[in-house]
Parts: structure tokens; C-alpha cells; sequence
């Protein structure tokens, strides 16, 4: 199979649905012409033109707003928000409008409206380019929250989101951008709320988010040559949340150990750990740990900025510890 | 008054006198009945401002979109939303438009292009302006009409929202209803310009009136133009009203201190509907027993209304979390 | 001693505080002569008039930035909001600048701001006007977030939130604002991070927030009527948490069930999970149970409004369920 | 620049000059710093642009204040920033303005009244009314000062924040920066009218000027009013200044397809310090060896400060978490 960077793969599933369906629109800072800071629709403008691919002026609030009454009108606005940290600026209208508008009109009216872009901490781009915030979309009800951590996920992710009704957070790690993997050149869709068991274990369970996914599979090579066999689960997507997976593996491991770089307090982990408790408790052969980013903004230098994520040392340490437990 | 409009027949001229007192005799039903404790949650009246949603309302088409606000039920009933599903909504009904999920400030009925009333004082001008991108993209010929008060003009989505419509010049109509005050909070304090339309011409380039918001013919006109222009494909504009609510800011506040009696018996006098009454009787448009039977025929529909509402059930507490996703999980 | 209003407790510490201290000022939406929708500086205006008791237009964003801005210049302002969902629209602020100052200027400035306003769900006030969002706030570092539910309460912790240096988040909930209780007429100051043991009992632990606690309460007295004893827990203030209090009581009860109005997933009671979980595993007598609000919009019409937060049989319920696991 | 700022020394007149050529060293040294990987993060750099922070800060007291922008290094080293600090954040380390917490986008130095560039654009507006809040309220005459660019004017930050100052009278200078270009997105694309300070005058009633911002004496001379004004209590204004940037909107971006060679090359002949340094020469304000004089000071300043920027520490990793709190917890 022909390898792509995970840019490529979801521009891909952009480009496809686009040419299938007219009612698709990009807006953000820089993506017409000029393609996308991140080449997140390279070449598509010489196609579409500008109603399809919308360059707008720095207005964050305005743009989501504005594409909250385009998806309610009968197209599919993809807001392409660069970093996420600048769509703070539009949590009124995500929170009080879009997560809202199918419930308020009692299902009559649609909001297939994508949000999508970076996040993530990397490259030194201090605590104003760096945020997550994904947890915060799990809280309030109403979003599909994707975090493709392949190309592969990526493609398929991106055109499920593409074809559905719902609102969609799409969040790709800047750290992810240039990795790359193999994807078919057909069209495919993921569905929503399917974790992947990217490796098979019977000695722990660790569910790995994002970025987190290949630090931790790299780990699991090596503790497999110590004789330890861990589980590897990807969510995929933590909205809708694929608990019965991870359940079924903590009932064969009896182990958990959640990996995410973003902050703990009321995060997935915390979530993903109560309903554990809640569901698996008697499968339970240790505490569930949760691994995370330090409770912190993001320091600019990299001599902090590289201690407060989980390292491969503080990520091999916390799952021998959780063998031990 | 006396000059514009000659071309509206007497059909016309008493559609909109009929959907003036349909707001209005709504309104005071739901008044009372929120008085009486029917209606559980807030009610934000129109009354004094009928001209506007009527006269801005009847040059729209039912495939046309509203973006509406806190004080909605004016534009739901001029858009066509039935005074029976208004008010059952409001009585928190299962039969209302929301179907009781929404009340007052939640009115949906995208079946005749009422996109939502709003709990959010700003969303409906950056939600209008999205609909024209809608239309515009789809090569629709499809107006979106945004109402919003003089309290929404200092806000953020103010400027975004017309800025863009401006730059991508889309096919929306914005109609700033400035009652001069924003609850308790005079107009007045929180700008050093209140001619909204001067400041929409210069800062954003796009075509801007100000008109009598209490003279339905004047408004009327003034989204006549507008509205013909968004068809056409030439862009949007911003339609000023002044007006004047003669209610509390909602039912059950009470409505003293940050205005005089004196002002607001000024602007009783100039009730829009009483006024526009008079007119037609003046200008020979229409005599008295056409007029009565508006009134009577409306006054039936009101009191079907209540009725209906009142004796609609209340939605299934199993429905409560229904509809947040498209497809349920 | 005295009793007072919820309302008059938070409004007693503020006008007492205002009067020592002249950089404290308020703005908000009908804060000024009218003395706030709800109350919260009725009288106050007279005294200190226009500048300290600041009238505003329509601006979430626009007053919570510029509040900033005065914090960070030696004033105190606080933020009187009338109801949380409004401060959306101010989340960028919030998040991306009233959080990160100190930070961002390695502790040289200061943030000695409070938000403080009304929340929850009742009296039909339908979606745009009954959210709680404070999950939020613990997720993002950087806050102090009080959720008082005693009048008491809210003079202690107001005095707390106006003498410190950092940002607030004081939330009341609507239910509560003409609560009466014994208030003294002196200044006091409760710390942040200290639960309230309010109700002692060995058989189970109850964590209950804000509006919730009078329910558990009483429905504590039922079960002791039958032989049960519950301790019931206030956080009063959910970041920073007083866990080691919770940690404490599960160590004596081995049960736990944590009780609040708004959003279970990645919300309060996950977080008190998954951190008994990890420190008091052992402790365990039963799974940890989380009773929430349904996660929904909030409808409109009483008979959907009535069943979304937990009531007086839901509460039972679930506490019965724990003490039989 | 002939008939105005007559009352300028020329120790005044080389103090400006001496500022933007301070800025414009330390950038050339941090673009090759950032060339060479030395600066971990992103680098927005100034280059065509002194006069204007130059311009305004010349106005000012220490005890004044000024919200920055992420093209901040300008206003950082104008308002008395040491090219040190500045430098040795930029690299990352522990001796930097920001003690290596904040880089190029949040350079905070509140000793000298840098209250924060920001990697966020819109907030200096509204930061900067409420300093001037806090200073009306305590009685203060200092002033607060808010730059940005051409790409926040269509930003709800600026509508609000603007507005805000205007109404409640604060002691506040808004400075607009356009350089005609938002990242790659033209000014003229992002607005019907490009005219702010007509804007600023028209919609908000706020004193409102235009000037070249190239033009170090003009800017000067604009500041001064509006500093002065804000001083003595009269209020809020606003100065628009026409610039250009010329190099990339920031380091390591490709620079082509948006503008063109010509349009850069006009405005690198308008360049704000070689233009400055004729027209002191010519109206011999100042002579050759004044001149070199202050260039070979900086040079040794700029020199000094990379040094120490290169041999300072990196910040002690377990401090990663400090300061999120005024007192630990
Ligand atoms: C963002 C936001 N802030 C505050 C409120 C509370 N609120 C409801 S209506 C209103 C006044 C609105 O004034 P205006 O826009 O002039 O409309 P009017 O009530 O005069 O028709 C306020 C402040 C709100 N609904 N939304
Ligand atoms: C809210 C927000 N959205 C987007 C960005 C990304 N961004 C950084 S600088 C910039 C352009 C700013 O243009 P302008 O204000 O004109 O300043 P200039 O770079 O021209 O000096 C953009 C879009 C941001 N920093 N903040
Ligand atoms: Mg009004
Ligand atoms: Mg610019």
C-alpha cells in the first residue's frame, strides 16, 4: 500500500467529499490561496474557487458563528481553525449554539459543521499555541470529538465526519502532521466511537491518545522482550467514547494505565478511570493509573517544554509500575 | 406615511394591520397567562415593536430564513409559525414548536424558516450571515433576515457579523431593533454614536437606513428594498428601527427607575398599531368593519391558541434527552 | 446568630471588602444603580457610585478582557456575570489570558480577579440559561474555582476570592440565592480547599455539590432512620480539591458515591474517582458510584426539566445501591 | 516631517533613532538566530516597522504601560526592555524577560511596563482599556497604551475594546500597526474600508488620527497628543499608522505569492530608519559621526546582548510548573 503523511490522508478525504458534494465550504485564515498553513487544502482553491475555499479575516467567533447558520441552511462548513487554541474565542457559539441547535429545534434542523486543525505541545510554540482542550468537548453534550493518531485513522476519520450530520471536533497533533503511513487510495469511512486494539497483550491494558499512541507501542516492544505483553488501545474518538473495548481488555489484563498528554484534572482519564470503576471494578487487579501533562500553560523553552509530557522514561515507568501493583 | 408605498393594495395594507394585533393579541394572552403561572420560564414581550417583525416579515417568502432574539415571538408569528404552537411552546407543551424543549427564547420552525429565537444576545447576526453563505454558495435566491436589539450592537458579533456579510457580500438583511435600552441599560451609555446606520455605512461599506421602527409602512419599504436587493444577488444591508417597548423588559420585572412615565406615555401615543389603524381609516385604505373583522378573527385564533396550548399535554419526561444527535447512539 | 440570605452573605463580604479596599470594582450588566438582577450589589452603587460599580453594555468579552487588563494594573475587579452560559463568549479571555498571566509573567504580575454569578438548572430558564461548566475551569489550570452552598459559605469564601491574588470562579446556584442560614455579621474567611465534613457517618461517603447537598442531607437523615450512617462531604471548593478529606472518609467508610447537578463525563465526580481510585484503592468496599445530571441540553418545560438532575428518589437510589453493594 | 516636532532636540532626535536601530539589530541577530536553530519557537519580526513603537514610547513613563502584540519585540525594546532579556528569552533562557517561560509571543517585563506581547491576537485591546481603567479609578495619571495590527481591526476584541475606552473615558492610546497584511491575507480583503481611524471616529466617537508609520516624527508627533490628552485625563484616541513589514510575517516562512517584489521594494525604499537618517542628516539635525556614534553603540549592545542570551543557563526543568498561582500551593 502506498504510504501518505497524515496530512495528505485527511486532505485526501477532503478532496474526495468535496468533489461528491457541492455543499462543502473551508473557511479559515489562509486557506484559500495560499492553501492552509499546514497545506490542510493544498491545491484545492485552483479547483473550487473562493465561496468553497474561504480565506476570512481574523475572526474566530465570527467564521464559527457564521458556518453555525450555514450548516443549519443546508451546507457543510468546515472550519479549518489552524491551532485550537484561537477557536477559544467561539466556545459561545460551539457551547450555546452548535452543541445545541438539533436539540433545541427537536431534531429538525442538522449541524453537520467540522471544526478542524492542530493541537498539541511541540516545536517550542509556547502555552498561546499549544492547548488541547479536547476534554472540554467530552464534558458538554452535543460533539463528535475525533484524534486520529495515523493516516490511516486519519482518512478514514476525516470521512465519516465529512458524510454525518453531527458537529465534529477534528484535532490533529502538530507533532503528527509529517508521519507517515499507509492508506488505500479508495475512499473509507471509520466509524465513530470504534477504539482500535492496536496490540494485543495479556499482562496490561494501556489506552494511549494521540501522540501517545507510538511512544507507547514503542515501550510495549520492549517490555515484550522482558516477557511482558501489554494491550494497546487507541479510542480513535472520545466522543462517542468506545468504553466496551477497553473494558473487555481491562477483563482479560486486569490492568489499566491511561496515557494522554493533555492535563488530568476532569480529562479522559478521569473519565475513562471512573467508568472502569463502574463498570469493571471486579476485573480490577490493580488501582487504574492515569499518565498526563504536567497541570500546567506551556513553557516556551524547550528545557521545560520537554519535561511536562509524558516522556518515554515516565511512560515505561508507569507501566512497569502498574505490572508491579 | 403619505408618499411611499401607494402601491400596496388593501389586502396588503390589512395583512399587515392582521399580523400586528396576531402579535400583539398572542402576546398579551401569553403576558397573562405567565401572570397566572402557566408559562414556567421567562417571556421577553414585542409589544410596541410589532411594526418591525410585521412589515420586515411580509416581504420575505416562506423558503427565507429568521434569526431571531430573546424578545422572538413577533418574528415567529410574522414568519408563520401558528400562534397555537407558539403558545403551547411557551405553556412548555409537547405540541409546541420546540415541542417543549425550547420556550420563549428557543422557538423553532425551520418548516417556515424560523430559525430559532435566542437565549444569547448576539448569535442571530452571525447566524443570518451564515444562511447568506448557505444561499449564496448554493446559488439560492433565498434572503436570511437577522433581527437583533441595540443592545447587540456593541457586541463583538455585531462587527464580525455585518463584516463579513459585508466582504462576501452575501444576501442578508439585518434589522437592528433599538428600543433605547438593553434591560435597564440605556442605549445612549453604551455608545457615543447611536445612529447605527451611519456607523454600519462608513465602517462596513454596506447599504444602511434608519427608519421609524413604529411606522409599519416605513419599515415595510425599507425591507422592500432590501430584501429585492439580497435577491437580486446584490448584497446585504442594515435596516435601523427605532422603537419603543412598552412592557417590562420581561413579565414580572418590574419596570421602574431607568425610565421616566413620561416617556413611555410618549411613546404609547405612538403605538404602531393604533396608529397605523388610524391611518387606513384616514387614507380611506380601509373602513372600520374591515378592521373589526381582523380584530374578531384574530381575537378567535388567540383563544384558539391558549386553548390549544392549554390543553396540549406535556412532553414525555422519556423524550427529555432525544434529538442532541442527529441519528441517537 | 443571624440569619441572612445566601444572596446578602456573598453581598455582605463584597460591600465589607469594597469598603477596606478601594481597587475593588464590579461591571456587569445592570450591576450599577439597579443594584443587579440578582441582587448582588444592591445599595452599593450609592455608596461608591459609577466607577466602582460599573454598568456595562452587552460585552462578555469585552469586560472580562478588560478586566484583565486592570488586574494586571493594580485593581480588583470582579466580573458580576448574572449567569454563567453569558461568559462563553469570554472563554478566549479567560482561558488563553486571566489563567496564564502569572504564569506567563513568571509570577511578576498578578491576577486578583473573581467571576462570580449565577448557574444551574431550575425554573424553566431553558438551555441558554441553566448551565454549570465549572468541570471546566478544574481541567484548565490556573483557577480557584468556589461553589458555595450554605450562605455561610458564601460570605467565607467571597472574603477568601477578594483577599488573594488569583482568578476566581464564584458560582452560585440559582436555587440557592434565597436560601436562608446563620451567617455571622463579622468578616470571616473560609480557605480555599477545605471540605466540609457536614454530616458524620461510618457506612458510606456522599460527596454532594452546591444545590445538591440539602437533598443528601435530608435523605441521610431517612437512612439513619434506619440504621445508616452517612457522611456527607462538601468540597466548597472544587480547585483546588480537598481530596485527602474525601480520602479520609473512604479509608473510614469504604464507599463512595460523589453527587452533582451537571455533566458526568470528564466532570467532578470522575476526577474524585480516579483519584480514590489511585490513593485509596485499597480502601474500597464497593465500586465508586457518580450520580450526574443527564448529559443534555437543558429542555424547557417542566416535566423534561424535572427528570435531568438528580432528585430526592435518584439520590436514594443510588446511595441504597452503594450501602448493598 | 519639516514643519512639525520643531521642538525635538537632537539628543531627542537621536534617542528615536537610536531606539529603531536598536530594534532593527536585535531582530537581524535573532533571524539569524532563528536560522541557525538557536530560537527554539516562532520569531515575528519587526523590520519596517520601528518608527512606530520608537515613535510612541518615546512618549512615555516608565510607569505607563503598553500591551503587545506577537510582533512584539518592537515595543518590548522601545518601551525599555534590555536587548539582553529580550534576546535571552527569545533563546530560551533562564535569564530572559520571561525567565525562558514565554519566547518571542510572551515577552513580559512589568518593571518597565511591558505588560505582554501575545500570541493571541485581539486581547491587547481589551488589556489596555482596563489598565487604563485601573488608573482612572486609582486616580493615577499614568497612561496605557494597546498596539496591534491591521489583522485585528476586524476582530470583535477591537469593536469592544474600543468602544469600552471611549464611553468610559479611559486614559488609553490605541495603536493601530497596518502593515496591510494579516499573515498573507490583504487588509483590503478583510474590510470594506480601510480607513480606521475613520472608523474609530465615526462609530465610536473617539479622537482618531492617521499617520505614516514609517514616518518616526509623525507617529511622534501623534503619540504626543494623544498622550498627552490621555494624561491629563481627556480620554482615549486612536492613531493608525501605515506601514509595511519586510520580512516574512515571520522567520522561516516563505514570503511569495500574496505581495509582490514590487510592492515590497517601494517600501523598503521608504525604510523608516534610512529615511530618518537622511532627513536628520539634511536638516542636519544630526551629523555622520553622531550617527555612526549610536550605531556603533548598539552594535555593541545587540552584540553583548546575544552573548549573554548564548552563555545564559537554560531554566531548571523542575520549575516547569512555577507561577501558575501567587502563592505556591
Ligand atoms: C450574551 C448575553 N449577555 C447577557 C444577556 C442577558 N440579557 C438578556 S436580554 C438583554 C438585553 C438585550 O437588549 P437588546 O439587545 O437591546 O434587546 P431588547 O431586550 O431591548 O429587545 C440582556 C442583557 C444575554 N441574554 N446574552
Ligand atoms: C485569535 C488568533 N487567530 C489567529 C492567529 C494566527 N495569527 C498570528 S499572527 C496573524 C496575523 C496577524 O495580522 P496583523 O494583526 O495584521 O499583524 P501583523 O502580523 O501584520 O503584524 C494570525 C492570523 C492568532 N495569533 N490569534
Ligand atoms: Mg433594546
Ligand atoms: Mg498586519
Amino acid at each position: 500500500m502506498r504510504e501518505i503523511t497524515y496530512t495528505e490522508a485527511a486532505r485526501e478525504a477532503l478532496a474526495e467529499q468535496m468533489a461528491i458534494d457541492p455543499s462543502i465550504f473551508v473557511v479559515g485564515e489562509g486557506i484559500g490561496e495560499r492553501g492552509g498553513n499546514f497545506n490542510t487544502t493544498l491545491g484545492l482553491y485552483e479547483k473550487y474557487g473562493p465561496m468553497r475555499l474561504r480565506d476570512t479575516p481574523i475572526v474566530e467567533r465570527g467564521f464559527v458563528g457564521m458556518c453555525t447558520g450555514a450548516a443549519m441552511t443546508g451546507t457543510r462548513p468546515v472550519v479549518d481553525f489552524m491551532i485550537v487554541d484561537f477557536i477559544l474565542d467561539s466556545i459561545g457559539e460551539l457551547f450555546n449554539q452548535i452543541s445545541k441547535i438539533q436539540y433545541m429545534s427537536s431534531g429538525r434542523i442538522k449541524m453537520p459543521l467540522i471544526l478542524r486543525g492542530c493541537f498539541g505541545i511541540g516545536g517550542a510554540a509556547a502555552t498561546h499555541h499549544s492547548g488541547s482542550y479536547y476534554p472540554l468537548f467530552v464534558h458538554i453534550p452535543g460533539f463528535r470529538v475525533a484524534l486520529p493518531s495515523t493516516p490511516y485513522d486519519a482518512k478514514g476519520l476525516m470521512r465519516t465526519a465529512l458524510t454525518g450530520d453531527d458537529p465534529v471536533l477534528f484535532l490533529e497533533h502538530k507533532l503528527l502532521l509529517n508521519k507517515r503511513g499507509h492508506v488505500p487510495e479508495e475512499a473509507y469511512s471509520i466509524p465513530f466511537g470504534q477504539a482500535a486494539v492496536v496490540r494485543s497483550g495479556g499482562d496490561a491494558t494501556v489506552v494511549a491518545l494521540t501522540v501517545m499512541l507510538q511512544k507507547v507501542l514503542a515501550i510495549s516492544e520492549e517490555l515484550a522482550r522482558e516477557g511482558a505483553e501489554i494491550e494497546v488501545i487507541d479510542p480513535r474518538t472520545v466522543a462517542p467514547l468506545d468504553i466496551d473495548t477497553i473494558l473487555e481488555s481491562v477483563h482479560k489484563t486486569g490492568r489499566l494505565l491511561i496515557v494522554d498528554e493533555t492535563f488530568g484534572p476532569c480529562g479522559i482519564g478521569a473519565e475513562i478511570s471512573a467508568l472502569v470503576m463502574e463498570n469493571g471494578f471486579d476485573d480490577l487487579d490493580a488501582p487504574i493509573a492515569r499518565l498526563n501533562g504536567m497541570h500546567t500553560p506551556t513553557p516556551y523553552s524547550p528545557t521545560l517544554e520537554g519535561v511536562i509530557t509524558p516522556d518515554h522514561a515516565a511512560i515505561a515507568g508507569a507501566i512497569r509500575n502498574l505490572l508491579a501493583e | 406615511m403619505d408618499s411611499h408605498e401607494l402601491a400596496l393594495s388593501s389586502e396588503q395594507l390589512l395583512a399587515l394591520y392582521r399580523t400586528m394585533v396576531l402579535i400583539r393579541r398572542t402576546e398579551e394572552q401569553l403576558a397573562r397567562a405567565h401572570q397566572m403561572g402557566l408559562v414556567p420560564g421567562p417571556c421577553h414581550t414585542y409589544v410596541g415593536e410589532e411594526a418591525i417583525a410585521a412589515g420586515v416579515c411580509a416581504n420575505l417568502r416562506q423558503d427565507d430564513v429568521v434569526f431571531s432574539t430573546h424578545r422572538g415571538h413577533g418574528h415567529a408569528l410574522a414568519k408563520g409559525v401558528s400562534a397555537r404552537e407558539v403558545a403551547a411552546e411557551l405553556l412548555g407543551k409537547a405540541t409546541g414548536c420546540s415541542q417543549g424543549r425550547g420556550g420563549s427564547m428557543h422557538l423553532f420552525a425551520p418548516e417556515v424558516g424560523l430559525m430559532g429565537t435566542s437565549g444569547i444576545v448576539g448569535p442571530s447576526i452571525l447566524q443570518g450571515a451564515g444562511a447568506g453563505y448557505s444561499f449564496k454558495l448554493l446559488g439560492s435566491d433565498r434572503v436570511s433576515v437577522a433581527f437583533f436589539g441595540d443592545g447587540a450592537v456593541s457586541n463583538g458579533a455585531f462587527h464580525e457579523g455585518i463584516n463579513l456579510a459585508a466582504i462576501w457580500d452575501l444576501p442578508v438583511v439585518f434589522v437592528c431593533e433599538d428600543n433605547m435600552y438593553a434591560t435597564e441599560v440605556p442605549f445612549r451609555e453604551a455608545t457615543r454614536n447611536q445612529n447605527v446606520a451611519e456607523r454600519v455605512r462608513v465602517s462596513y461599506g454596506m447599504n444602511a437606513v434608519c427608519v421609524d421602527g413604529n411606522d409599519v409602512l416605513a419599515v415595510h419599504e425599507a425591507a422592500k428594498v432590501a430584501v429585492t436587493q439580497a435577491r437580486a444577488g446584490n448584497g446585504p444591508s442594515l435596516i435601523e428601527c427605532k422603537t419603543y417597548r412598552l412592557r417590562p423588559h420581561a413579565e414580572g420585572m418590574r419596570d421602574g427607575g431607568y425610565r421616566t412615565v413620561d416617556e413611555v406615555e410618549s411613546w404609547r401615543k405612538r403605538d404602531p398599531i393604533a396608529t397605523f389603524r388610524s391611518e387606513l381609516l384616514v387614507n380611506k385604505q380601509a373602513d372600520e368593519a374591515a378592521i373589526d373583522a381582523v380584530e374578531e378573527e384574530v381575537t378567535i385564533i388567540v383563544a384558539d391558541a391558549m386553548d390549544f396550548g392549554r390543553s396540549s399535554p406535556f412532553p414525555d419526561p422519556a423524550t427529555a434527552a432525544d434529538f442532541i444527535f442527529s441519528a441517537q447512539d
